[in-house]
């Protein structure tokens, strides 16, 4: 296979492509790490993972800074890794212990991080998108410069609360971005099952919305298409829903036996469009990076998220006293 | 010094001092300003479709924001924008809209701060219209504080009277958290006496309006002028009710409930909604607890019947809870 | 101003045109009367007229029969007296009587008649189209040959109930008719300020519906475009977004001030535009049907109407204990 | 003849037999079949997120709705199919889920007969699942049967046992009114001996599970077991209690609880979901209103604390009502 060039419009620095590989990197393996904790007993709950859509996230990511906030889905973690959300915090969360980031009170589907402009995964479906046209809403009110930015499925754009949101924010030019990532399936229906047009992009002519579509499982198409959407954003030139097409590797959730997808399919995605190893190739054909520092980068990633889990493991549980406190600010 | 207001003007009072106290405040829902083309000759702004809001827009430019009808993005917008800095007070024009508008209330207002570890804050004033009366019928006439009163998280308070509209939406909107304000119907088109300037009513504490040893009688919103006409029949045949204006239906000012019943040993709730998991239940469910060794009488609730609210005038009067079953209530108890 | 010409397209009876007229006129006096009797104090509730919009109901609804069902708005009176639901259960009901068509308990913003395939106004902006919606359902389960229409104003397109049901009913190829009567206005906010496109007929695309636009104000436009929608829907070929441009000539409800609204603009529609108007023209001018015909057909339309206001006036009012009746079905 | 069958089971078994009995039953919700790609070689549908429609679509084809990700559409459209001549049985997945669909069912279904004086019927069935336990946390774990039982218009049922569950279904989907189905969750992974065949368990009545003289445990659903194992270790100690499973909150069976209450005097009531205006509080105030001359004591709620459902296992463990509660409460009554 010939490498595909690098778009020219992405003239990216040596530290900042290694630092797009290692989010891709964390996130991967921060994913395939739960997958093993929950297979083997030792993690519960409902885990939904971001393995093969690793581009999405950190593509649009990577133009985001303190002035801006992400909300996201019930398949959150990589969207909370991108936005430099650590994953000591998050692996104790999800350990169910009184250090993680919600103090064991959110669980996978309710992971946040307020410090690191993340406004938290969402259990329900289409149910981040308007969170985050209020986050550009504040933003646009105090001036701040900042993005809100919504990341959810091709399923959620079949909500009501897609259709509401992006029609406000088109009204109010807001500076919003809506990635839609459409892996082609919500939970075990194909997305052509339910959705009737083939490009979710199309539905911004509702309201008369910019938008655009990249591939999802190239990092360097989401990275250039976001540079765009948010540059406009930050503007004051309105919002833009983004399409990236990609490909969820695992099954909705851990756990799914994955009966009603055809293993070809799979194979088909994972063995021609992994975003890690299209990153990997093209890079070092292009002579950007070597593939020994990226192996290096995937050391540290293994002990960092090695020594998660054990500081998640030893840490202490929750008091159960606590199950009432935080549902006010006073008390 | 204080001023004759209606309910409606009493709220405009408290929504201009918010705003000019705190440039965090902003407006929006459907029709605030309204009347989009006021830059033509001869047009004017409506100020919402009770005129509540009128005049704000032209005080505070950019901070009113008429939104397209779209309840759970006018919602879930505000509680993002709520929870990243600003302090937003959405409008539902009547609370029946709850239907299309719930989960930014029930799964991300109410649960943000409890699901982020106690890390996010909420400060958002929902207002709305609650309340039968106006031959409105099904879909514009519900008392449905008792839903957001259920839902841990929120907090849900309800007026009486102007003066307490003023006092309570500043205390709302100053809130950290998430408020539903509950304007009743009955209650937004009376006048009354409102102090000027800038004050709060707190949330969570009943106020008794009326004092009495022989029998407690609980309203809130529009209720509590039902039991106060009840309370003045009764004092003709020397039977002396203490009067409780709940204020805030959650939190639930139990103490005040439960040292007046103390006192008289006897109690009715009058609650505009319907029966079922309301506020009257609560109200009864916590008399019969903690409240059990003060009792001489059953407790009675005094509500709207198990139905929809119906159309004609004389449906709609034989649905809505008046003085004279509240007063039949006392005087069975004997 | 010349007369514009029939559309070749459509060919009808004399009798059929005169039922037309009547239908229009029907409605034009049954809520010019009603404005009379709110005004004077004789009837109470919130009411939302249809005149100006007279010829969308009327061009649709002509293609209906007992196989169809269709919902409405809090808008709702023309949509009743379309479909056939006679005008003296209709004003029983808005006068609060016991012979009313809903007893009296449901008033102008629930008026309905089962029996007339009229689900029911809708006081909640956007529920009447998932109800077309599963009546479409109905009727494609047991192969009726019905269609199922939802009838339903420029602001509603903004709901989320709009945008799931659409998206359902493409997906499921419904016999299904969306009318949006695009009237300019939301209550007191214009649609520009609130819709970023031109055309609502636009948001067809999301998901791949067919659409059309006709000219509200022109009877024979929308019987035309409905016609080719209908058909369509009885074929078995799905769903038509159908955007019929109209004004409302009075204000939102009863007793609305207009103080936001030009009277120029106002006048322009009422003057050029006016669907009885411009009907008549047009028939008489073509020779279809005779003054004197459509003169006496206003008169039949008056004497029904006022026979309406006497016996709702002299008719009972409920017994007060039906409060609680008709919540469930036993009891 | 009667076999042993998990709850999901009992439920498939109830479906087709309701599906075979009436053309007019169809299903439709999402991934309620699932695997839109069974076309495929080496594929197969799922039935459900819990497998629990597993087979109905081979069996009844057309009749098996997969839908979008479109609550409000689905619930909307199978109000307005319910109206006109179908049966529907429509999934809602999690009863948290309620927030982006209340208003066909508040605002359409529950309402449409009412203020249509009668004259249209909305046989719909909602099957959803509701309850904590299987750490899920705050947004997939609610009990909010006291939100759809609070609705004049609507009836909501909540089994206790897979039998429970085939019979208050089957009795659902044939009553003309919309009834809302709860599956707890805790009851989904019980199995139990369920009859084979075609019967029903009328809606409105409870069930006295244990006759007992000495206390009243009132449950439904999951906390119907929880009941039963206080009664256990309450007989141990020599206290008889009487338990009764509600089987339906709406309408609620207040006969069989007075009258248990007359024999004991002294009741709890346990129910997993949040305190304010709950069924447990309805319970209560129905105790202190017709059954005050019953009462020996107060009576107690044993409830979730008015707080969102947590992640983590110890924090859930703590927010669901068990067996302890219970008995303490007992005991303290003396
Ligand atoms: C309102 C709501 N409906 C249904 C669900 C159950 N559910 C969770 S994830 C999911 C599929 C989502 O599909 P998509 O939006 O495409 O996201 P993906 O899982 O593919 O990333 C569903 C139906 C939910 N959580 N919330
Ligand atoms: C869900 C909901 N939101 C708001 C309202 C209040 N309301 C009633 S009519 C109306 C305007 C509707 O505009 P449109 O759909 O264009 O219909 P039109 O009145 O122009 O016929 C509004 C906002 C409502 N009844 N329901
Ligand atoms: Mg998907
Ligand atoms: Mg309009």
């Amino acid at each position: 296979m010939c490498p595909e060039p690098i778009p020219t419009g992405v003239a990216l620095s040596r530290e900042r492509l290694l630092e797009a590989y290692r989010t891709m990197r964390r996130i991967r393996s921060f994913e395939e790490k739960l997958q093993e904790l929950v297979l083997a007993g030792k993690m519960a709950g409902f885990l939904h993972l971001y393995v093969g859509e690793e581009a999405v996230a950190t593509g649009v990511c990577m133009h985001l800074d303190s002035r801006d906030w992400v909300t996201s889905t019930h398949r959150g973690h990589g969207h909370c890794i991108a936005k430099g959300v650590g994953v000591a915090g998050m692996m104790a969360e999800l350990f169910g212990r009184a250090t993680g980031l919600c103090k064991g009170k959110g669980g996978s589907m309710h992971i946040a991080d307020m410090d690191h402009g993340m406004l938290g995964a969402n259990g329900i479906v289409g149910a981040g998108i308007p969170l985050a046209t209020g986050a550009a809403l504040t933003a646009k009110v105090k001036r701040s410069g900042g993005v809100g930015v919504a990341f959810f499925g091709d399923g959620a754009s079949n909500q009501g609360q897609f259709h509401e949101s992006l029609n406000m924010a088109q009204n109010w030019k807001l500076p919003a971005l809506y990635v839609v990532e459409n892996n082609g399936w919500g939970e075990f229906t194909p997305t052509g099952f339910v959705v009737p047009v083939a490009d979710i992009a199309e539905r911004a002519r509702s309201y008369a919305m910019n938008a655009l579509i990249a591939d999802g499982m190239d990092f360097f198409d989401v990275f250039e298409k976001a540079a765009e959407a948010i540059a406009r954003a930050r503007r004051g030139d309105g919002p833009t829903l983004l399409e990236c097409k990609t490909y969820r590797f695992s099954g909705h959730y851990v756990g799914d036996t994955l009966a009603y997808r055809s293993k070809e399919e799979a194979e088909h995605w994972k063995q021609r469009r992994d975003p890690l190893e299209r990153f990997e190739h093209r890079v070092v054909e292009a002579g950007l990076l070597s593939s020994d520092a990226l192996r290096s980068a995937d050391g540290e990633v293994a002990a960092q998220i090695a020594s998660a889990v054990a500081a998640a493991e030893a840490a202490p549980l929750p008091d159960p006293t606590s199950v009432t406190s935080d549902v006010y600010v006073n008390g | 010094m204080s001023r004759l207001l209606s309910t409606g003007q009493a709220i405009n009072e408290a929504l201009a001092i918010a705003m000019e106290t705190d440039p965090d405040v902003i407006l929006l829902g459907e029709d605030l300003v309204g009347g989009g083309t006021r830059e033509v000759e001869g047009t004017d702004e409506m100020g919402g479709v009770l005129g509540t809001t009128k005049g704000l827009e032209k005080r505070f430019p950019g901070r009113v924001l008429d939104t397209p009808i779209s309840e759970m993005g006018i919602l879930g917008t505000a509680v993002g924008a709520a929870a990243t800095g600003l302090r937003p007070v959405a409008e539902l024009m009547f609370m029946d809209f709850l239907g299309v508008c719930l989960d930014p209330l029930l799964n991300q207002a109410a649960k943000l701060r409890y699901m982020f570890g106690g890390k996010a804050r909420v400060p958002l004033t929902v207002r709305t219209v609650c309340g039968a009366g106006m031959r409105a019928a099904a879909q514009h006439s519900q008392s449905l504080y008792w839903m957001t009163a259920g839902i841990p998280g929120l907090k849900t308070v309800i007026p009486s009277n102007p003066a307490e509209a003023k006092g309570l939406l500043l205390a709302a909107i100053r809130d950290d958290d998430p408020v539903v304000f509950c304007e009743a119907k009955g209650v937004l088109m009376q006048r009354g006496e409102v102090p000027e300037g800038d004050f709060t009513i707190a949330i969570g504490r009943a106020n008794v309006v009326r004092t009495g040893a022989d029998v407690t009688l609980v309203g809130f919103g529009a209720t509590v002028s039902v039991a106060l006409a009840a309370a003045d029949a009764l004092a003709k045949e020397g039977t002396h009710a203490e009067v409780i204006d709940l204020r805030s239906v959650a939190p639930l000012d139990e103490e005040t409930i439960l040292s007046s019943l103390e006192k008289t040993g006897r109690l009715v709730v009058v609650d505009e909604s319907t029966p079922r998991c309301s506020i009257a239940s609560d109200v009864a469910a916590l008399c019969v607890d903690r409240g059990f060794d003060f009792l001489n009488a059953p407790v009675r609730r005094i509500t709207a019947p198990h139905s929809p609210v119906p159309f004609a005038a004389i449906l709609e009067d034989a649905f809505r809870p008046d003085a004279a079953r509240v007063i039949a209530a006392v005087r069975e108890m004997g």
